[in-house]
């Protein structure tokens, strides 16, 4: 073989490597798109089915089921309560894993790994069902039931040692520099932390903050147990209620509240992802 | 990154394990019942069911809400009376009034299944009625119209702990379509389990047809205890608890057993998929709506309910209901063979309130029971939807439009059984489903058994079982 | 002999200061006032309902019935019948099948892969593929339940329609692979997100060097790509056994059946402690799962430092 | 008067290592002063500790008269260049300079007056609304050196301020910062592992080793007169050659031959064990043996464009010499070196410490 047909061959098995990676690349792009993909046309569908079944079929187009959403006494409210309770959770733990995490990220504590990782640990109990009578004694003590200030407490209790966690991983990934910098000019701590520390960090405080949107969002059994006034539940306890006496699902109720249900946490990550993004910045260095 | 020392880790567990004495915070209640009898200025009642307007059992909710409410109020001026709606899975309700309870919370009247009574009593939760109200208790007259066996239903050791709300009865239920497709009488009475395993044998023959469906496995949850174990069970003769102990390797249960073996193993009478879904219930529920399943065993709740025809009420619609689905007792395994010597018998659960021990207006709390109790209640109750109340007199006047209740209530109450009201029941039902479970998915009736009373003596003690 | 500038045994001196006592000046005083609200709130909402749950797994406690008012303390009573319980140790067999395949691996290597492939992709593809991703994460999970049994139903489920298999049951024949599946559609989204952003992270310089070397795409990515991001990988790794242990989303899918085949510790602990109101056995076995965790993360950090 | 006055500086770790361990150093109002040495000797470490960065274990440092071993690093009048620029991504270059100034309240208007008249002095004035991400390297720097100053700081302190720049620009930057130092006429000191850099830059030179000074001079005194081997063989662009030897009758026994030895500056006995030194620039070579000179033989010859670097094998000792590329020998030729004994260093073998030669 002389060299030059060896060097034809080597390109032409080059390429084909490259179109074969190329095809691979693509199959394996739309089988994934496909399997996210499937499971959520029922979501799409379902809802505006005249009489939706546990399958995707093209539906009896038709409003009728918001229409049923709407009246239910408590479909809009408990959007509403979701909200303000999300909103609460994600502000409450948020603020102080920022704070907690950033001292902790930055001064050495001795047994601070030991610490953030037993709390991750034990939080895996009490966000869990065994947890539920201490949960309930202690905020029946502090006289928080029926409030959602109590189930905010609680939630956020539960979430914070893993939104300390994840967000000390991206501080500790901030170059320290800036901070020093800013310390230089006579910058305090809680200036550093607003001007510098929380704007750079911004995509990993976005992160958390929709990992907690979505935890509360979808949490039942804590606002469950804690509120008793239907007008204060959220949604996520309002889904469970659309079944009828022997625990039959409603699907013309639940296909539509779904998407009611789902909508504005999407929404909320869109909003947040486009906003302030979910990475860091392609730093100078990092 | 973390990194921890392992020692660290391992101290912190350590100390995680230490008997926290934490436990003296439990807030006991102050159980005054600083009872305002006569002045009834400001008082706030609560009631609570399992029941959402909107949501699960609407109409109860709607009935509150619209009638008793504005009928108390305005009787009883300066009372306001609140419902808290849930409207959740009985397993989570239970569990949150259980808490409120136990916190010396909750609604002044509490809406119960009967077969908590016993747990709930045992905990303290909840007292006799006489306890909590006093002799105007006893002075009401309502009392006469609610049968013993009714009333037994939120008893416990004796004592009333509520009154009842209401009352079913199991049967079997039929197509009489495919009867007469497959040559069976469209009136049909069944006189042993033979009966129903030849009228099933001839049901196969059809295409596309469940022949039976009696509930099985622990994806059903309690449905297989109530329509399927139980009902057979009291057809041996035997009662899952008596004389203080629980059915363990009896005769009856095996007889169960094999009567399960018969339909889902040997013969492939009924489906032992559908058994292990997770909503196999609901699926059942549609077959037999679409006239895939042949004889079904249910609770009045069936037809009332999932395939009433009345708009928005069912949930698997039959519009030709009345015409097409039959509905007979369920036969003793022999005539004769059942408890008390019955030929025919039923499984009946109840519904009922409680007052809470902890109101601060026990005997506003009561008034309020009397109102919900009347007759003039129960008819209200009844124009959501139609069911069987504790009252005769009430169910004579209401049932009459609905010849199905009236069955029930004129021909299956009289048989019918109830469950045991003890705590440890749900997990003995647990272990009775799973005992099915394993028959219907191919384990021999003796294995499975060996297990199930494996599981019992865990339960309940070894010592607290029969065997024979 | 020409001696050479070079800084033998100075590294450790190097490697001291990166861990620069206090940057931003906080001081220790500080510092525990920005932590201190913080444990305050675990403290008071997660420490202290955490050993009273403790506590309680050493009781006989119940929600009802004589126990709940009769509380008697059994010391490790509950430990031992959970040692003795067949349903447990099926339990966690089943676990740690589900973590490790759903989890470690599902999620893991997905979510690599769709951070590994989409990282150099701009424009709409990739917003629709990560988009997809995260919409599964972000969706509740009782939407999420509902979506799946649409999709695996027995009569006309969607997968029956497209594979033309009417009648499979997919959650009676396979139904841990199903929840294995399910669980992995749910949560690949947090490995991708947390991938894509450590991928980025590596220099492109250094992969540039490699190809140039010749280097195939997976020597690349072995000798390159994934030494860079191990700390990424042990992150993913912890978070992602954490979560998937205490995951009750696939009780609504299954309820833990047929026959326990998919009664994974989480489902077994919600029966027993709801179902049958046995809080006290319960706690015991939120216990005995908390320490199985301890002892994962162990493992895995005394593996992840020795890479 | 912002002169430096730093006495027995001691910064341990609480592992017990010393990051700098008994350092002294004095730096002149308006100085231009370098901190040179390997990786990992401690000058950045030093340079921390000056900003305030690093708490002080031991020592004192005063600016100008007033203590400020404890003082806040804001309240030092100290600015700093990081290494990394530690420019805040989220900010536009008109931010970025003016942060300083957002910290001492200043008014906005005159915030942005201020970093638009500095940007302008250091050619960036097309670029305040950029973001750092979109800045080539030499204009990064560029934007950390106008955050710097644009506080007019008593001491500015560089780290490594050159390293993150490529070779091009580097020598631009070199000049650019030399003439930016002597318009502003601040005391300045910046830390390099670049010898090249710190000889071309600095007024004075700081080497240091392991946490310690090794010698102070003028880049001049540090390569002409080194303290001791260490500090002969980092400086310089290529490193000395240093050869084992022993003193005898006058004379240095090196590579066999026995070649003239420097001015000692101590008495030392015959036969006592020296490190013979000299610089490769200042070795020739001839095709014939001459007096005091060095048989090698020629193994690698490195054209450097003007001169070329010769490397030659003399026994097992290794020489190198840097001569004009016109005339340089042959790989393979035997060759003799010589050189002008005034340029010979002598250093104690054991103590390292030069004992002879030097200016």
């Amino acid at each position: 073989m002389t060299i030059a047909t060896r060097a034809t061959a080597h390109r032409t098995s080059r390429t084909a490597t490259r179109f074969v990676g190329r095809l691979g690349f693509v199959v394996f792009i739309t089988v994934v798109s496909v399997f996210f993909a499937v499971p959520m046309i029922w979501l799409v569908v379902a809802p505006f089915d005249g009489n939706p079944t546990m399958s995707v079929k093209w539906p009896e187009w038709t409003l009728n089921n918001f229409h049923r959403i709407l009246d239910n006494p408590y479909a809009f409210g408990s959007i509403v309560n979701s909200l303000m309770i999300s909103g609460g959770v994600v502000a409450l733990t948020v603020i102080l894993a920022t704070l907690a995490a950033y001292a902790l990220s930055r001064v050495r504590i001795p047994g601070r790994d030991a610490l953030l990782y037993g709390l991750l640990l034990l939080s895996s109990i009490v966000t869990g069902t065994a947890a539920m009578v201490p949960t309930f004694q202690l905020i029946n003590a502090l006289g928080l039931i029926n409030t959602q200030l109590g189930v905010v407490l609680v939630m956020s209790g539960g979430i914070l040692p893993t939104v300390v966690f994840i967000l000390k991983d991206f501080m500790d990934s901030v170059p320290k520099s800036y901070e020093e910098s800013a310390r230089l000019y006579g910058a305090g701590p809680f200036q550093i932390l607003r001007d510098v520390v929380v704007p750079v960090a911004r995509p990993g405080i976005a992160f958390v903050a929709v990992w907690s949107v979505v935890q509360a969002w979808s949490n039942f059994l804590v606002p469950f147990i804690l509120l008793r006034d239907p007008t204060l539940q959220p949604a996520g306890v309002l889904m469970y209620t659309f079944y009828t006496e022997a625990g039959q699902a409603d699907l013309r109720l639940i296909s539509a509240f779904s998407l009611v249900y789902t909508l504005p946490v999407v929404v909320i990550y869109f909003l947040v992802n486009r906003k302030f993004g979910f990475r860091f910045y392609g730093g100078i260095k990092s | 990154m973390v990194s921890i020392g392992r020692r660290k880790l391992i101290t912190l567990a350590g100390l995680a394990l230490v008997p926290g004495a934490l436990d003296a915070c439990s807030s006991t209640s102050k159980t005054a019942s600083n009872t305002s009898s006569g002045g009834t200025k400001n008082v706030t009642l609560t009631i609570t069911a399992n029941a959402i307007e909107g949501g699960k059992n609407a109409a109860e909710a709607k009935w509150v809400a619209d009638w008793v409410i504005p009928q108390f109020q305005k009787a009883n001026p300066g009372v306001t009376v609140k419902f808290e709606p849930q409207g959740v899975n009985d397993e989570n309700y239970k569990t949150k009034i259980a808490l409120d309870l136990k916190s010396g919370k909750g609604a002044d009247i509490i809406a119960i299944d009967g077969i908590w009574t016993g747990e709930f009593a045992q905990a303290g939760y909840i007292k006799p009625l006489k306890d909590v109200a006093g002799a105007a208790v006893d002075a009401w007259d309502g009392w006469k119209q609610i049968p013993n066996a009714v009333q037994g239903a939120v008893s416990f050791q004796g004592k009333v702990y509520g009154v009842p709300q209401g009352t079913d009865g199991r049967v079997f239920f039929y197509n009489k379509n495919l009867f007469s497709k497959a040559g069976l009488p469209t009136a049909w009475q069944p006189t042993s389990w033979d009966d129903v395993l030849n009228a099933a044998r001839a049901l196969k023959k059809l295409k596309g047809v469940t022949p039976i469906q009696l509930n099985a496995g622990t994806a059903m949850g309690e449905a297989t205890t109530m329509q399927g174990i139980l009902p057979m069970l009291v057809g041996t003769g035997e009662y899952v608890w008596a004389d203080n102990k629980w059915a363990g390797n009896t005769k009856g249960l095996r007889d169960v057993m094999n009567l399960y073996k018969t339909i889902y193993v040997d013969e492939k009478l009924g489906d032992p998929v559908l058994q292990q879904e997770a909503n196999g219930r609901d699926s059942s529920f549609q077959e037999f709506a679409a006239g895939q399943i042949g004889i079904l065993a249910e609770g009045d709740y069936f037809w009332r309910s999932v395939i009433n025809p009345a708009k928005g009420v069912g949930t698997a619609p039959m519009a030709d209901r009345d015409t097409v689905v039959g509905y007979t007792k369920i036969p003793a395994m022999k005539p004769g063979s059942g408890v008390k010597g019955q030929s025919f018998v039923s499984m009946s659960g109840g519904a009922g309130r409680v007052l809470n021990p902890n109101t601060k207006n026990a005997d506003m709390a009561w008034k309020l029971m009397e109102l919900i109790c009347s007759p003039e209640g129960f008819a209200a109750r009844a124009a959501g939807t139609l069911s069987i109340s504790p009252r005769d007199d009430v169910n004579k006047t209401l049932l009459a439009k609905d010849p199905m209740l009236t069955y029930v209530s004129t021909e299956v109450l009289p048989i019918t059984s109830y469950r045991p009201g003890l705590a440890d029941y749900t997990q003995v039902s647990t272990a009775l489903q799973q005992a099915s479970l394993d028959v219907v998915t191919g384990t021999s009736v003796a294995d499975a058994l060996k297990t199930y009373t494996g599981t019992l003596g865990g339960i309940v003690g070894a010592g607290n079982i029969t065997n024979n | 002999m020409v001696s050479t500038p070079s800084s033998v045994g100075t590294g450790v001196v190097r490697a001291r200061r990166k861990r620069a006592d206090d940057v931003a000046g906080l001081g220790r005083a500080r510092a525990a006032a920005f932590v201190v609200p913080a444990l305050l709130m675990i403290g008071m909402f997660l420490l202290f309902p955490a050993i009273w749950t403790i506590y309680l797994g050493m009781t006989d406690y119940r929600l009802t019935g004589l126990a709940a008012a009769h509380t008697s303390f059994v010391g490790l009573g509950n430990y031992t019948a959970a040692v003795g319980d067949k349903a447990f140790w099926n339990a966690l067999q089943l676990t740690v099948v589900f973590v490790a395949l759903s989890g470690v691996i599902g999620q893991s290597l997905l979510g690599f892969s769709l951070a590994w492939s989409l990282r150099r992709l701009k424009g709409w593809v990739r917003t629709l593929v990560e988009s997809l991703a995260l919409a599964a994460w972000v969706i509740p999970g009782s939407v999420n339940a509902f979506l799946w049994i649409a999709l695996l139903d027995r009569r006309d489920g969607t997968l029956n329609t497209l594979l033309n298999t009417p009648g499979t049951a997919w959650l009676i024949s396979d139904p841990m692979a199903m929840i294995v599946i399910f669980n992995i559609w749910v949560g690949t989204a947090f490995s991708m997100q947390l991938f894509s952003s450590a991928l980025s992270a590596v220099s492109p310089s250094q992969l540039e060097s490699a190809r140039i070397a010749g280097a195939s795409e997976f020597r690349q990515l072995f000798d390159i790509v994934l030494p860079t991001i191990k700390g990424h990988i042990l992150t993913n790794t912890l978070m992602i056994t954490l979560w998937t242990f205490n995951t009750f989303t696939p009780f609504l899918l299954t309820a833990g059946g047929p026959n326990r085949k998919t009664e994974i510790l989480s489902v077994y602990i919600y029966k027993t402690a709801i179902g049958s109101g046995q809080l006290g056995f319960g706690a015991a076995i939120s216990m005995i799962m908390l320490l199985i965790n301890l002892a994962i993360a162990l493992l895995y950090m005394r593996v992840g430092r020795k890479k | 008067m912002s002169d430096i006055t730093i006495r027995e500086l001691v910064k341990q770790y609480p592992n017990g290592v010393r990051g700098v361990d008994g350092v002294d150093v004095d730096v002149a109002d308006g100085e231009f002063f370098a901190l040179l040495g390997p990786s990992g000797c401690g000058k950045t470490t030093l340079l921390r500790s000056i900003a305030g960065l690093e708490s002080v274990t031991e020592g004192a440092l005063h600016i100008g008269v007033t203590d400020m071993t404890h003082v806040e690093p804001g309240d030092r009048g100290v600015a700093m260049v990081f290494q990394d620029y530690a420019l805040f991504p989220h900010m536009d270059v008109s931010d970025n300079i003016a942060y300083p100034l957002r910290v001492r309240k200043v008014p906005k208007e005159e915030r942005r007056a201020t970093a638009a008249r500095t940007a302008e002095g250091l050619s960036l004035g097309g670029l305040l609304d950029r973001r750092p991400g979109q800045l080539s390297g030499g204009q990064q720097q560029r934007v950390a050196l106008a955050r710097a100053i644009a506080t007019r700081p008593d001491v500015l302190l560089l780290d490594e301020p050159l390293s993150n720049l490529d070779a091009r620009l580097r020598l631009e930057a070199r000049g650019f910062l030399k003439q930016l130092q002597r318009d502003l006429g601040v005391t300045t000191l910046f830390v390099t592992h670049d010898q090249a850099e710190a000889m071309a830059l600095a007024d004075r030179i700081a080497v240091m080793k392991d946490g310690r000074i090794q010698q102070i001079g003028t880049p001049r005194e540090v390569f002409h007169s080194p303290r001791n081997t260490f500090v002969a063989s980092f400086i310089g662009s290529h490193p000395m050659n240093l050869l084992p030897g022993r003193v005898s009758g006058g004379r240095v026994e090196v590579l066999g031959a026995s070649l003239p030895a420097p001015r000692l500056t101590v008495d030392v006995p015959d036969g006592h064990e020296v490190v013979w030194g000299v610089r490769p620039e200042f070795i020739s070579w001839s095709g014939t043996a001459t007096p005091d000179s060095v048989r090698a033989e020629v193994s690698i010859v490195e054209n450097l464009g003007a001169t070329a670097l010769v490397l030659a094998k003399a026994g097992d000792a290794r020489l190198q010499c840097v001569v004009s590329e016109e005339s340089a020998p042959q790989v393979g030729q035997q060759v003799w070196f010589a050189c002008s004994v005034e340029k010979t260093l002598l250093f104690d073998a054991v103590t390292t410490d030069r004992i002879g030669g030097g200016e």
